[in-house]
């Protein structure tokens, strides 16, 4: 393809910079800086791609981030092709492919064209009418709609792209880089300000940069040199970071947005190896000013979405930045001044102009003059009323508008020869960022345009998003509300001269007559979704009126552009046949992000291993060296099981019990929480926390606790010990730590202030080794021979501060597994070496490692609970028969008065049993449910199985549950009923082994 | 996400706090006299204000400091922070 | 009698150009009396009325909404529909629910394009394991279909979610519950208010409840924008704005509204054809209609009516979500709103009775009312009607939070989505 | 004997930045409200500890950082031995403070890993992950703040120009170590 179509005026493509890219698997050229969308239109291309619902062929519309219709697929490689990119927002580099979507077989030949003629089956919500036909058949409709629906195609393996975040703190953020962008970045820098400004092109400047035009001048300077002068300027300030390619997605309370930062989506293959795909900016701004410009508005008549249709300052954009042309025969229509603006640039640079149609009646702007005067036709008071051409648009039809705009003078109709039709219906103010903030909006009658009104946060907006569109209104407002809103005294922009045309006429028309009966037309609002101006009106016709209803029945607004371009027709075409006024309408809400946001940069690095962080205790290494499998419990790895050869989990849990319970077992109890706790009320702290009393507790002693929610629940258990008059240090479960020890925080804060109590986490300060097993005293013998062992001088349920060598310890002799046992707690960083010196003392009895699973087993055969396992926040102590650890004498502790309410007191409650099963060899299913009888429907459940194992010492299955009226039901049977098959099981003690804790003492 | 000022570190951005519900809402001193109705108005009932609004925070991964906030739950707007123990502002 | 809606219908409309269409519901004024009035013109609402003229043949009422309705939580919400409860109240009301959506389309006469594609919830620790176990045995006993799945078998249903052992929570196995799936919510209060609107309900839009008026400890009207309304009695389906109502009548409830987020990718043709959920890395996922991936996040811990969350809750459902299946990471974010639930202690919703005579409150179902819509309907027109509740709507009163009866669904699931 | 094995083995080096743990440290918590308790400590290990928040104070061997308006963390300046962990000052201060009902003295040495960072690009590595604003911290010497870093609790202290000390829970300090130096490599 030769580049018969550019113009050679750009300063912004590199014409010496060759680029070859492929489109729907025909290779093209392009220059360094073309997007996607101007290297097709330089090739002639402009079937891009086909419509949601009708698959009608479309083209590119706009040149920006606007863009309904030119979406494509870019990328072929599984992992990081890319659905519904906007060509118009595509830098082109060698080795691009993209390709047109939601067409099959292809672009040219989409077989669901046929939709088109359906369409008079299809008007806005026929799916709510239709497919209930038969009642069962809606599965089998929605699978053929769901084919057709869709846009481009997911990828189907992981990204391998980088993500990243970066947290920003400045004094001022400026949105948008145009002319009033520039010019309040240079203000905020200039006066010490710690600014950042953003832009979502790859340029500084906006529209201004690439305005040539005598028709507007600054300073008398052109307004693009005068504007280019003012960026080398910006640059050289020494407060500010500038960057590009970076759009604000969301803009939520407190001066807190988000934006997304390309930075290689313009890259090559080769160039963006190893490089950060995309950042997100997480921005805190003590000041923020939108100047996010404003969009182009289309106008809606019948058939306005063929490909060669597009904005006005599209057209514009794409022969002044781009050098592109983009017809050979060029019609613009408009109701504003804005396509003359266009249709001069090109006339100027020799492309053809061969008319303008304007709705107005007239007008005496200069630059309309200027227009006339260069001898461009102009067709006054005369609408479209359609056009022609599939693929491309090839004619339009011109009539004359009757004297109120909603008919017509006479019925002659022109047919005129076109390839590209400019449209303009005016700009809408981009509030969009505005409104997420919460911002409210007010609507200005003389140009049908909403804009800011009330601000919620120290923000501002300037420029055309303000509704400021004329170039010395925009000068001049910019630079007063930068004076006042930065509050600095003078401004460079002070007494600039500006030379602009003055727009002198207004009219406008949201829904353009058609000759045709409107049923028979298809004016598009939403081009993407293919709902037209005669969707809005079926809809208000059967009763919807709230416009939030209106765009969901129609779908209006809900495509990937999200209404940029079409929500304002939407809305005038209610009010216009409601007879409601506009600005009484209401708008929708504008909801973030701004432009789609890539879920992998929202995420950034939280992937793969940074997902959640991962805790390890200081045994870690040594449990993997010893072939350890993990359990997540919380964000702790803990070791589960040490399987040996072959070994399955039962297997390994089986022996590690036996060699526990025989003779010595290790475990690694680091993760259970430890808070430390002073102060002189510290044991009335503890009476008021647990259920039971701590006054009496003698130091040196330990004592287990169980502590309630406030509603009478179980909430958490363990040991505390008392190491000093007013010096504790308690066990919380590994789960429950940071949850207990920050609800105690806030008793001790907001609740009890009186107490002098102190708690300070010191989980992670200690290590801890639990020796358990008959043999467990003589190892801790080898490992302490000068610490006297004896029950009398160190008893159960006691504590003793030692010293290995010079290591200062603390040893608790506590059990979980009713075994006589050692808990010894050192500090961190020595926790890998005690571990070690206690496998080897421990080698001649042979000490096993057990891990959480044993643990779990060994604590059923005794019948302890663990919270969370035995319980389910609906468990009391009472229920748990845990009666002997609540204080009947206490007045008061945390969630006393809860177990006094009618429900908590009810004697059938569920309440802990123990479960033998007939068949001692059957292990019941952790979660099953327990019946007494089947002949009921619904089957009355009773309770369920909450642990369950295989115990190698009693050599029978043994089961914990949860049964109503249980306490009651010792050597009653029961059934569990299975898919396959029923259990009888029949209640016990939850107690299984050694109910005299003769054990304890071994 | 809000931007908290800390009576105690300064502002901090939301994430670094936890919210704890209504304020001033005080355990009773004597549960065990009320009534169960009585003591469902403490542990579950809810003023769940639309509008301003008294409510605790937690400066969780800062001081660790609870404290009060007025906050309007309309609009987020924080109005005013103060100490845990401290009055509460009239009107 | 209005237009049957069906493909013959359409047909016959294209001939008139779509101009013959009735209005599905009208817009009238309010009455000075109506015999009920339903504060709230939700999903739950306008099914409330649905029933009462239906099942009640109580016509002269009905159901005021201060903006738009469907316009709250049921237009906002992520449209999920099953009945594996745990506990037998829960699971007796939500299939209860399931059972009247399976033929809701033809009762309604209007597509609610209910899809019974199947929702997948899963485990990724041990207690999660015993947690789902727990509930599939309750759930079969209950005669609710549910299928505890192996991983592979997780694999299999769904085949884009990463079941590798590897990855930071492993996904250990899941529940299936097929005839579970999703709506389209906006049909759901269209169609219910059609269908209202039809036996006479009049749907009162723009009018915000203002007070209501008691004598005594009996209710006698409402004061609203549009003026005195006067009723014996009034059915409250405020959602998040519930404790707003219970304030004008001197009550307080036991919940708080907080910010509930979602959002949707672009569409893209289908690559997930089932529901998944997952409570221990909170993310949930399916795909509409349309194409767009369809994900629930998680709720803030304040209270707020502002209809906006923070980022923190999207960012970590969205890591989640990539978690889980990493071919998304290149997806885009289309679109992200808030919404504002009522969340109970327990987790369950209020379908109750209350100490005013005549005032009966339908809230607190946090973040899963939308699966109930036609259930809390028909138990809530019940209510009203018979100043009774039906016996699956019993356990739901308020007084449980002063027995201490709760019907605590957080150990089934951290957020009952 | 029991041999000391700290959680952070490398010293790694980036572009303007270079990371690794310093240890042994003792660290003590200190908790307390009254003018009594800031007088006994400032007699017994000729310290003053910072009333102002998110500040510091330094004496010869040790560094007192503010924590909240009732609790400050003391560090070591200097190395202290493997060998042995008994802290000169932890048993003179329980003493002083603890038995007396004063406040509290908790040992929290090996609670915290201190992992020091040091380069020109330690705010551009922190800004990576912690919400914090350091626009005032960096041109302070001495600040010092309690934040999230890739989600993990973290003191930051800001101890001499281009040096900050990073304080994290032991068990958490692989994690933020593997994710420092992630996100290390691509500064």
């Amino acid at each position: 393809m030769s580049q018969n179509l550019r113009v050679k005026s750009s300063n912004f493509i590199d014409e010496t910079s060759r680029i070859s890219f492929k489109f729907n698997g025909k290779t093209y050229y392009g220059f360094k800086g073309d997007t996607l969308a101007s290297a097709l239109l330089a090739n002639n291309v402009h079937l891009v791609g086909r419509s949601f619902k009708y698959h009608r062929p479309r083209g590119i519309m706009t040149s920006g981030s606007e863009e309904p219709n030119a979406i494509v697929q870019v990328g072929n490689d599984k992992a990081i092709t890319e659905p519904n990119v906007r060509a118009t927002e595509v830098e082109i580099y060698n080795g691009l492919e993209a390709k047109s979507q939601n067409c099959w077989p292809s672009v040219n030949f989409d077989i669901g064209g046929i939709n088109n003629f359906l369409s008079p089956l299809l008007p806005a919500g026929f799916y709510y009418k239709t497919f209930m036909w038969p009642a069962s058949f809606w599965e089998k409709y929605e699978i053929a709609i769901r084919h057709s629906a869709g846009l481009g195609r997911s990828p189907t393996k992981p990204d391998t792209d980088i993500y990243e975040h970066r947290y920003i703190h400045c004094d001022v953020l400026v949105i948008g880089a145009g002319i009033s962008g520039i010019m309040a970045a240079k203000s905020a820098a200039q006066n010490n300000l710690n600014t950042l400004l953003l832009d979502e092109k790859n340029e500084l400047g906006g529209t201004t940069i690439y305005q040539n035009s005598d028709n507007f001048k600054i300073d008398n300077k052109i307004s693009s040199e005068w504007l280019n002068d003012e960026i080398e300027e910006l640059k050289k300030l020494d407060n500010l970071e500038i960057k590009t390619r970076t759009s604000v997605a969301a803009y939520h309370g407190y001066n807190y947005l988000l934006a997304r930062e390309n930075l290689t989506d313009h890259q090559s293959k080769d160039e963006k190896v190893n490089k950060v795909r995309q950042r997100l900016l997480k921005i805190r701004a003590k000041k923020v000013i939108i100047a996010t410009g404003s969009l182009e508005r289309p106008l809606v008549f019948n058939n306005n979405d063929r490909p060669g249709i597009m904005l006005s300052s599209a057209v514009k954009k794409y022969a002044d930045y781009y050098g592109v042309i983009c017809g050979k025969k060029n019609i613009f229509f408009t109701n504003n001044d804005t396509a003359y603006e266009s249709a001069i640039s090109l006339y100027k640079k020799g492309i053809n102009v061969h008319c303008v149609i304007d709705i107005r009646e007239n007008s005496n702007s200069s630059i309309v003059k200027e227009a006339q005067d260069l001898g461009i036709k102009i067709y006054w008071s005369h609408t479209v009323v359609d056009t022609h051409g599939y693929k491309k648009l090839k004619q339009i039809s011109i009539m004359e508008l009757s004297k109120d705009g909603q008919s017509f003078a006479n019925s002659n109709k022109t047919v005129l020869d076109c390839d590209c039709l400019g449209i303009a219906g005016g700009w809408t103010p981009a509030v969009h960022l505005f409104t997420q903030s919460g911002g409210k909006l007010k609507f200005r009658e003389k140009d049908q345009v909403f804009i800011p009104n009330i601000y919620p946060s120290k923000q501002i907006s300037i420029g055309s998003c303000n509704g400021d569109f004329e170039l010395d209104e925009i000068i001049k407002n910019t630079s007063d509300t930068l004076k006042d809103f930065l509050e600095i005294d003078n401004s460079d922009y002070d007494n600039l001269t500006v030379k602009t045309t003055k727009e002198t006429s207004k009219k406008n028309i949201w829904l353009l007559p058609s000759d045709k009966f409107i049923g028979k037309t298809k004016p598009f609002v939403d081009y993407q979704n293919d709902a037209t101006a005669k969707d809005i009106k079926l809809a208000l016709r059967e009763g919807f009126r709230s416009i939030e209803h209106v765009k969901r029945y129609t779908t209006t607004g809900m495509g990937t552009d999200q209404g940029k371009l079409g929500n304002m027709h939407a809305l005038g075409i209610i009010a216009d046949t409601t007879g409601v006024k506009m600005g009484e309408v209401g708008t929708t809400t504008f909801r973030p992000p701004y432009t789609p946001l890539t879920f992998g940069t929202i995420v950034g690095r939280n992937v793969g291993e940074y997902f959640d962080i991962f805790r390890r205790t200081p045994m870690n290494d040594w449990h993997i060296n010893n072939n350890a499998e993990f359990e997540n419990v919380g964000q702790w790895k803990r070791a589960w099981y040490y399987p040996r050869g072959n070994e399955s989990m039962h297997e390994a849990v089986q022996r590690e019990s036996k060699a526990t319970r025989e003779s010595a077992g290790i475990l690694d109890a680091s993760t259970l929480g430890k808070i430390d706790i002073q102060g002189s009320d510290a044991s009335e702290f503890l009476n008021r926390v647990y259920t039971n009393a701590w006054s009496k507790l003698g130091i040196g002693k330990c004592r287990y606790g169980l502590m309630l929610n406030e509603d009478g629940m179980v909430y958490d258990d363990g040991v505390t010990t008392r190491l000093g008059e007013n010096h504790y240090i308690m066990t919380t479960t590994t789960g429950g730590a940071a949850n207990v020890m920050s609800k105690l925080e806030d008793y001790l804060q907001t609740e009890w202030p009186e107490l002098d109590v102190y708690l300070t986490s010191v989980t992670d300060h200690f290590a801890t080794a639990t020796i358990g097993g008959p043999n467990s005293k003589k190892i801790l013998n080898k490992l302490i021979p000068n610490l006297d062992l004896s029950d009398e001088n160190f008893p159960h349920m006691s504590f003793k501060k030692v010293k290995i060598g010079k290591i200062n310890c603390r040893i608790m002799r506590i059990s979980f597994t009713g075994e006589l046992s050692y808990e010894i707690n050192v500090q961190a960083n020595y926790g890998k070496s005690l571990w070690e010196q206690c496998i080897d003392a421990g080698k001649e009895f042979n000490i096993t490692p057990y891990g959480t699973e044993t643990m779990h087993l060994l604590r059923a055969e005794k019948g302890f609970i663990i919270v969370g396992q035995d319980t389910d926040g609906t468990m009391t102590p009472i229920d748990l028969q845990m009666d002997w650890v609540v204080s009947k004498k206490k007045y008061d502790f945390i969630g006393k008065r809860s177990l006094y309410r009618s429900d908590t007191m009810r004697e059938d409650r569920k309440q802990m049993v123990g479960l033998l099963t007939d068949d001692s060899n059957t292990i019941l299913e952790e979660g099953a449910q327990i019946v007494s009888e089947f002949n009921q429907n619904p089957v009355q459940m009773l309770g369920h199985v909450t642990s369950s194992y295989f115990s190698p010492n009693l050599n029978k299955s043994i089961a914990l549950a949860v049964v109503k009226g249980g306490k009651d039901m010792m050597g009653k049977k029961l059934f569990i009923p299975m898919e396959d098959k029923t259990i009888n099981v029949t209640v016990v003690d939850p107690v299984f082994l050694d109910k005299e804790n003769k054990r304890l003492n071994a | 996400m809000f931007l908290i000022n800390c009576p105690y570190c300064g502002e901090r951005d939301q994430s670094e706090f936890i919210a704890g519900g209504e304020a001033h809402i005080e355990r009773p001193k004597q549960p065990t006299e009320l009534s169960d109705d009585e003591w469902a108005e403490y542990l579950f009932m809810r003023k769940n204000i639309k509008g301003i609004q008294f409510e605790r925070w937690n400066h969780a991964h800062g001081c660790r400091k609870w404290f009060n906030m007025i906050r309007d739950t309309s609009n987020d707007e924080i109005k005013l922070i103060y100490k845990m123990g401290e009055k509460p502002p009239k009107g | 009698m209005k237009n049957k809606y069906s493909i013959f219908s359409l047909i016959k409309n294209a001939f008139s150009y779509h101009e013959n269409w009735q209005k599905a519901w009208n817009d009238p004024q309010p009455k000075k009396e109506y015999d009920a009035v339903i504060v709230g013109g939700g999903g739950h609402g306008l099914a409330t009325a649905y029933y009462l003229a239906k099942k009640h043949n109580m016509k002269n009422i009905a159901v005021v909404e201060k903006g738009w309705i469907g316009g709250g939580n049921t237009g906002r919400n992520t449209t999920i529909i099953r009945s594996n409860y745990l506990w037998d109240a829960s699971a007796g009301l939500y299939d209860h629910a399931l059972k009247i959506w399976e033929g809701l389309s033809q009762e309604l006469n209007y597509n609610v394009m209910f899809s019974q594609r199947g929702v997948m919830n899963l485990a990724h620790n041990l207690q999660d394991v015993r947690d789902l176990k727990r509930r599939t045995h309750a759930n079969r006993l209950n005669g609710i279909d549910a299928v505890y799945l192996s991983t592979e078998e997780v694999k299999n249903f769904c085949p884009i979610i990463n079941t590798s052992p590897d990855i930071r929570y492993p996904v250990l196995g899941g529940t299936l519950q097929r005839r579970a799936g999703t709506a389209r919510h906006d049909a759901v209060a269209w169609g219910y208010a059609r269908g209202a609107d039809e036996m006479g309900v009049d749907i009162i839009q723009n009018c915000e409840v203002k007070g209501i008026k008691r004598n005594g400890d009996n209710v006698e009207g409402i004061e609203t924008t549009k003026g005195f309304i006067k009723t014996k009695k009034v059915g409250v389906v405020a959602a998040g704005h519930s404790s707003v109502i219970a304030n004008m009548a001197g009550l307080r409830l036991p919940l708080e509204s907080k910010p509930l987020q979602a959002l949707v990718s672009e569409p893209v043709k289908p690559i997930i054809d089932t529901v998944v959920m997952s409570n221990a890395v909170h993310a949930y996922v399916s795909q509409s209609d349309k194409g767009e991936l369809v994900i629930g996040a998680g709720t803030d811990d304040y209270v707020s009516y502002s209809q906006k969350g923070s980022h923190q809750i999207v960012e970590g459902t969205l890591n989640a979500i990539l978690e889980l299946y990493p071919i998304f990471s290149r997806m885009r974010m289309l679109r992200q709103w808030g919404g504002i639930v009522d969340i109970c202690p327990d987790a369950s919703p209020i379908l109750s009775k209350t100490s005013v005579k005549g005032l009966y409150f339908n809230c607190g179902w946090g973040t899963g009312g939308f699966k109930a819509t036609p259930g809390s309907g028909d138990l809530f027109a019940h209510t009203i009607a018979n100043d009774e509740p039906h016996k699956l709507n019993a356990a739901f009163n308020l007084n449980r939070f002063v027995s201490g009866d709760l019907v605590d669904e957080h150990g089934a699931a951290a957020v009952a989505h | 004997m029991l041999n000391y094995t700290s959680p952070i083995k490398e010293l790694k080096k980036y572009t303007g930045l270079t990371v690794g743990e310093i240890s042994p440290l003792m660290k003590l918590n200190l908790r307390g409200k009254s003018r009594d308790f800031l007088t006994a400590i400032g007699k017994n290990i000729n310290i003053i500890l910072p009333i102002e928040a998110n500040t510091s104070s330094s004496s010869e061997n040790y560094t007192a950082i503010w924590l909240s308006p009732d609790e400050w963390m003391v560090v070591s300046n200097n190395i202290d031995s493997k060998d042995n962990n008994d802290y000169e000052i932890e048993e003179l201060l329980f003493n002083k403070i603890s038995k007396t009902n004063l406040g509290s003295v908790t040992n929290v040495t090996d609670q915290l890993v201190m992992i020091n960072l040091s380069g020109e690009k330690i705010f551009d590595l922190l800004s990576t992950g912690c919400p914090f604003d350091f626009n005032d911290f960096k041109s302070k010497k001495g600040s010092s703040t309690q934040t999230l870093l890739a989600q993990i609790d973290v003191i930051i202290h800001h101890n001499k120009i281009n040096s900050v000390n990073l304080f994290v829970r032991r068990s958490f300090s692989e994690h933020l170590m593997s994710w420092i130096n992630d996100s290390a490599s691509r500064l």
